[in-house]
């Protein structure tokens, strides 16, 4: 009936899923309690500092589409969009948002309006000009970035989302030209770049949390606990074990080959 | 507005980025046409990957992924080069190459051109082949260890397999002794983990670019990679071989400018605690 | 002595190297044009191994009497009612299954792969009957892989709270350290790349007849396409 | 009726496809061939996946005609030029076939040396972020340069074979921090990707159904 060496796995595929789909139950009812996250918490001294220099605030949300497998980190990258926007509508600071997806345009226009509004300053957000469509090509929207960098100076620079090999190009730039700087991605290669040059980062997974804490979105806040509880489960599991080794008995490892 | 006079601090830390590129350009140009000749340690994991090869029983099928990028080509390809050499000099194996990137089979024959296998006496179709770019990455990976035929009947040159001896008995992830992989994308070396290791045991050696080293190696630690080791290694590979080629010769190159890397990070420093101290405080 | 076809191969793909490097210090026309010939050649070789994929296995398990592949072909066909603006939604057909395999072939072996190995291998780590450097070293090995762990941990905020917070330094220093060497890996990566263009300049391009005059001359044209264009020395442009 | 079939049935197809291929995985039922069954819809993905592949230059054929056809200033000859460079690919790779002379021909002249090129560029960009960016400016960053200089060390050959003593270092810097912490992201992001496939599968995740109506969000 079952395989054998894969009847573990498969219990934790089942355990997994209902851990996901609680998680998910019990947000609709009562949203989960986040932790501090430093990179977001950093957002408001950013935004002030952006109102003390009178410079704009830059964004970006990275590469990747609405239709692949990046979809979760752009969906995060654009809720602390909208959450970063009002604050710059609060303090009276422009803030740019530069677009890689041509798709994403009115949904981040519609996001950006929103924040401004109830901010209670509509009138301040100018679309054209605070959400600018650079190019659908890598490099070439490095290099409009980059230009854009140069000329404005801005005085804080956000990139959350899914980065590719432009990440070091960007925080290169920023830096040399003095912008505060907040970075977080979910891929691997590029947090190294992100760790080196920003002053505050949202490593992997945290760009999720933050993107479910800011977005109040209690499917993917409950999928954030659902996981969270898996979390603790692998640490038990890690820590039984770890004792079991020490103490001669393989009995945990052994069931988890089964 | 006051115009601050700039400290040696300052403009040690303002040097610009062209004059850091030109330095750049010089140290790798300097030692290309003066060759020094440094010596090159062997590492653990590539004695490691020696060793399984040559290990492996008289008779055994290897499958192997061309599954890098022309990007990566000046890391990857000198590793797969060394290692075909490797295994046509053990001789009595066979090696079934397939592709999940789609430059895979250009890049395939680029590496053949350099081994020049007749020199061992190898031939196309019976010592080796290459069964095609596949899509799909991990379906392609899923789809070739349960059926190769049920995948694809034919190699990348349009020739049905069964035309080929080298193939008689040969379908499934089952039929092979080890899986190797040279890549440029996680999707792939992380896929052959899930789609082989995990399904059918397959031993499996990995060959990555060096930054994705570092993901890579839980999995090594966890037993489901045999020898991990980065593209930028080809030189060792290289020696154990005893076929020094590309890779050798970069190893003056990569000196001199890790050593300038390691001098940037110290001046960069410098400028910065030399700032701090002197008062420069903004 | 290469061929003449090879030679202009060896040319065609100096030039190329030179003016995509170009770009590290300012932004050029012919950058610009090397970077749209990369772009429309990515998209023309991945649509040139598509049909190759399409012919060469499709295909060829149609006419080897697997006739049910045809209903494949049609799904493959539907696929570009994504760029109708009424049927689009024709293309979700043959999308969901691609997406229904993805996340199969995902699900079933992630859970083994990046799970339970990873537990099981940790588990399994050794503090006692093994030499003191070891069991000191798999005694950090474990507390950053529990910390880390932990740090991730976002909705129960008590588990960071007070002396707790410890355990989210130790797993921040344990991942800083990783990314250091991700990051000093990187750069061997790259100087890697980097070596092998210039080895193919060096070795293979400058030793052609004219390579030598060429270099000079596509460098001061480089540099006379990054100055902007009002500050020319030539031509005058009309303010 | 009209949304189920839209927006609902794709989920559905999902739903089942997926879970074909975890069942084929874990359990054996007497009488039901999962295996062929899974290898076949396997390989119709394969060639399914090579139709999308026709995605990118379909793309680049709409959003660059448009610059073509406005005459953008700066930006249309370019446009033109790109659109020329995928007709030559597909001109020669389909009637030549790509493992002929001329394609290969191609391919070395042009995408070979080009990605070649482009990937290494960023190694200028990270020789100014290492000199301006790499600062000790608190533990964390002192951390991330001790073991960033260490491991550039290991890495020139020369200084490896001049200054052994490095390379246990860099073996345990590698063995027991670098693996520990990647195996606990990995362990995060394992979760990460689960509760992404379970989302996709009940629907909770529709990113790949494209553009929605406003019937269909409400659904």
């Amino acid at each position: 009936m079952f395989v054998t060496g894969r009847i573990f796995a498969l219990g934790m595929l089942v355990v997994i899923w209902v851990f996901i789909l609680g998680g998910m139950e019990l947000a609709k009812r009562a949203m989960p309690t986040f932790r501090k996250l430093a990179g977001l918490d950093a957002l408001p001294e950013m935004v002030g500092r952006a109102a003390e220099t009178g410079k704009p605030v830059h964004f970006t949300t990275g590469l990747g589409e609405l239709n692949t497998n990046m979809a979760s980190q752009l969906v995060a990258g654009l809720s602390v969009l909208a959450y970063v926007s009002e604050l710059c509508a609060r303090d009276g600071v422009r803030i740019v948002y530069s677009v890689y997806q041509s798709q994403v345009m009115p949904l981040a226009t519609e996001l950006m309006k929103a924040a401004y509004t109830s901010a209670g300053k509509p009138e301040d957000f100018d679309a054209e000009d605070q959400v600018r469509y650079m190019s659908g090509e890598q490099f070439a929207y490095a290099s409009a970035v980059q230009g854009f960098a140069e000329r404005e100076r801005p005085a804080a620079n956000i990139m959350i989302g899914p980065f590719y090999a432009e990440s070091m190009l960007f925080a290169e730039t920023f830096y040399r030209i003095g912008s505060i700087q907040l970075a977080g991605t979910a891929r691997g290669y590029q947090i190294p770049f992100f760790a080196v040059v920003c002053d505050y980062l949202l490593i992997a997974e945290e760009i999720y949390a933050a993107g479910a804490y800011l977005s109040k979105d209690p499917i993917l806040a409950g999928s954030i606990r659902g996981q969270d509880v898996g979390k603790l489960l692998a640490l038990v599991m890690m820590i039984v074990g770890i004792i079991l080794t020490a103490l001669g008995s393989s009995a945990l490892i052994n069931l988890l080959k089964m | 507005m006051v115009k601050e006079s700039k400290t040696i601090w300052d403009r040690l830390e303002d040097i610009p980025r062209e004059v850091l590129y030109g330095i750049l350009i010089i140290s790798f140009i300097m030692p290309m046409l003066f060759p020094i000749g440094f010596p090159v340690p062997i590492s653990p994991e590539v004695q490691r990957w020696y060793n399984t090869i040559d290990n492996l029983p008289s008779g055994s099928v290897i499958m192997v992924d061309f599954g890098y990028s022309g990007g990566g080509e000046p890391e990857l390809g000198p590793m797969a080069v060394a290692v075909y050499h490797h295994i046509f000099k053990k001789g009595g194996i066979k090696v079934v190459a397939m592709s999940t990137s789609n430059e895979g089979t250009l890049l395939f024959d680029k590496a053949i051109a350099e081994i020049n296998p007749s020199q061992y006496g190898k031939q196309y179709g019976v010592d080796y082949i290459h069964i095609g770019y596949i899509t799909g990455t991990e379906s392609a990976m899923a789809a070739v260890g349960k059926s190769i035929r049920a995948t694809t009947t034919t190699d990348y040159k349009g020739t049905p397999l069964d035309q080929y001896s080298i193939m008689n008995g040969v379908n499934e992830a089952k039929d092979f002794a080890l899986l190797i992989c040279y890549t440029t994308g996680g999707d792939q070396s992380e896929g052959w983990v899930r789609q082989w290791y995990t399904t059918y045991q397959t031993p499996y050696l990995c060959a990555v670019l060096a930054m994705m080293v570092p993901t890579m190696l839980p999995y090594q630690k966890a037993g489901q990679i045999v020898s991990l080791v980065s593209g930028a290694q080809a030189g060792q590979m290289e020696l154990l071989v005893h076929v020094p080629a590309r890779g050798i010769k970069s190893a003056d190159v990569i000196t001199i400018t890790h050593l300038l890397c390691i001098a940037l990070v110290v001046v960069g420093n410098i400028a910065y605690f030399g700032k701090k101290f002197s008062g420069g405080k903004q | 002595m290469a061929d003449f076809a090879t030679i202009i191969q060896i040319w065609l793909a100096a030039l190329f190297t030179i003016w995509i490097y170009s770009i590290a210090f300012r932004d050029n026309v012919f950058f610009k044009f090397a970077e749209h010939t990369f772009v429309g050649a990515a998209a023309g070789h991945s649509l040139v191994m598509g049909v190759d994929n399409i012919l060469r296995i499709g295909w060829g398990n149609f006419i080897g009497g697997n006739y049910i592949y045809i209903i494949v072909f049609v799904l493959g066909v539907l696929l570009f009612t994504r760029y109708h603006s009424n049927y689009y939604w024709v293309s979700r057909f043959p999308l969901a299954v691609l997406v229904g395999i993805g996340v199969g072939l995902m699900m079933r072996t992630t859970v083994t792969s990046e799970f339970i190995a990873q537990i099981q291998s940790t588990a399994g780590m050794k503090l006692l009957g093994v030499d003191t450097w070891t069991a000191f070293s798999n005694l950090v090995f474990i507390i950053i892989t529990l910390s880390v762990v932990y740090y991730f941990i976002f909705t129960f905020p008590k588990v960071h709270g007070g002396k707790l917070g410890i355990i989210s330094t130790i797993a921040k220093y344990g991942m800083m350290a990783a990314f250091g060497y991700s990051f000093a890996n990187t750069v061997l990566s790259r100087f890697n790349m980097i070596f092998g263009r210039f080895d193919f300049i060096m070795n293979t391009w400058l030793p052609l007849p004219y390579a030598m005059i060429a270099l000079p001359v596509a460098l001061i044209l480089l540099i006379y396409a990054m100055i902007p264009a009002e500050r020319r020395p030539w031509p005058k442009t009309q303010k | 009726m009209s949304i189920v079939f839209k927006r609902t049935l794709p989920i559905v197809i999902v739903f089942a496809t997926a879970l074909l291929f975890i069942l084929e995985f874990f359990v054996t039922i007497p009488g039901i061939d999962f295996k062929s069954a899974a290898t076949t819809v396997n390989n119709w993905g394969i060639i399914l996946t090579a139709f999308t592949l026709a995605f990118g230059a379909v793309n680049l054929f709409i959003f660059q005609g448009r610059h073509i056809l406005r005459r953008t200033k700066g930006q249309w000859p370019f446009s033109l030029w790109m659109l020329i460079v995928i007709v030559i690919f597909i001109v020669i790779g389909v009637s030549s076939g790509v493992s002929s002379g001329q394609y290969t021909w191609l391919y070395s002249a042009s995408y070979f040396a080009l990605s070649a090129t482009v990937y290494s560029s960023l190694g200028f960009y990270m020789t100014s972020g290492i000199y301006r960016a790499l600062r000790a400016k608190n533990i964390e960053s002192g951390l991330l340069l001790i073991v960033g200089i260490i491991a550039l060390a290991r890495n020139a050959p020369a200084v490896a074979a001049g200054l052994p003593i490095i390379i246990p270092w860099e073996a345990w810097i590698s063995a027991v921090p670098t693996t520990s912490a990647q195996r606990g992201i990995m362990i995060g992001a394992a979760l990460g990707a689960l509760a992404l496939g379970i989302r996709t599968m009940i629907g909770r995740e529709t990113g790949f159904l494209g553009k929605l109506t406003e019937a269909e969000k409400g659904g």
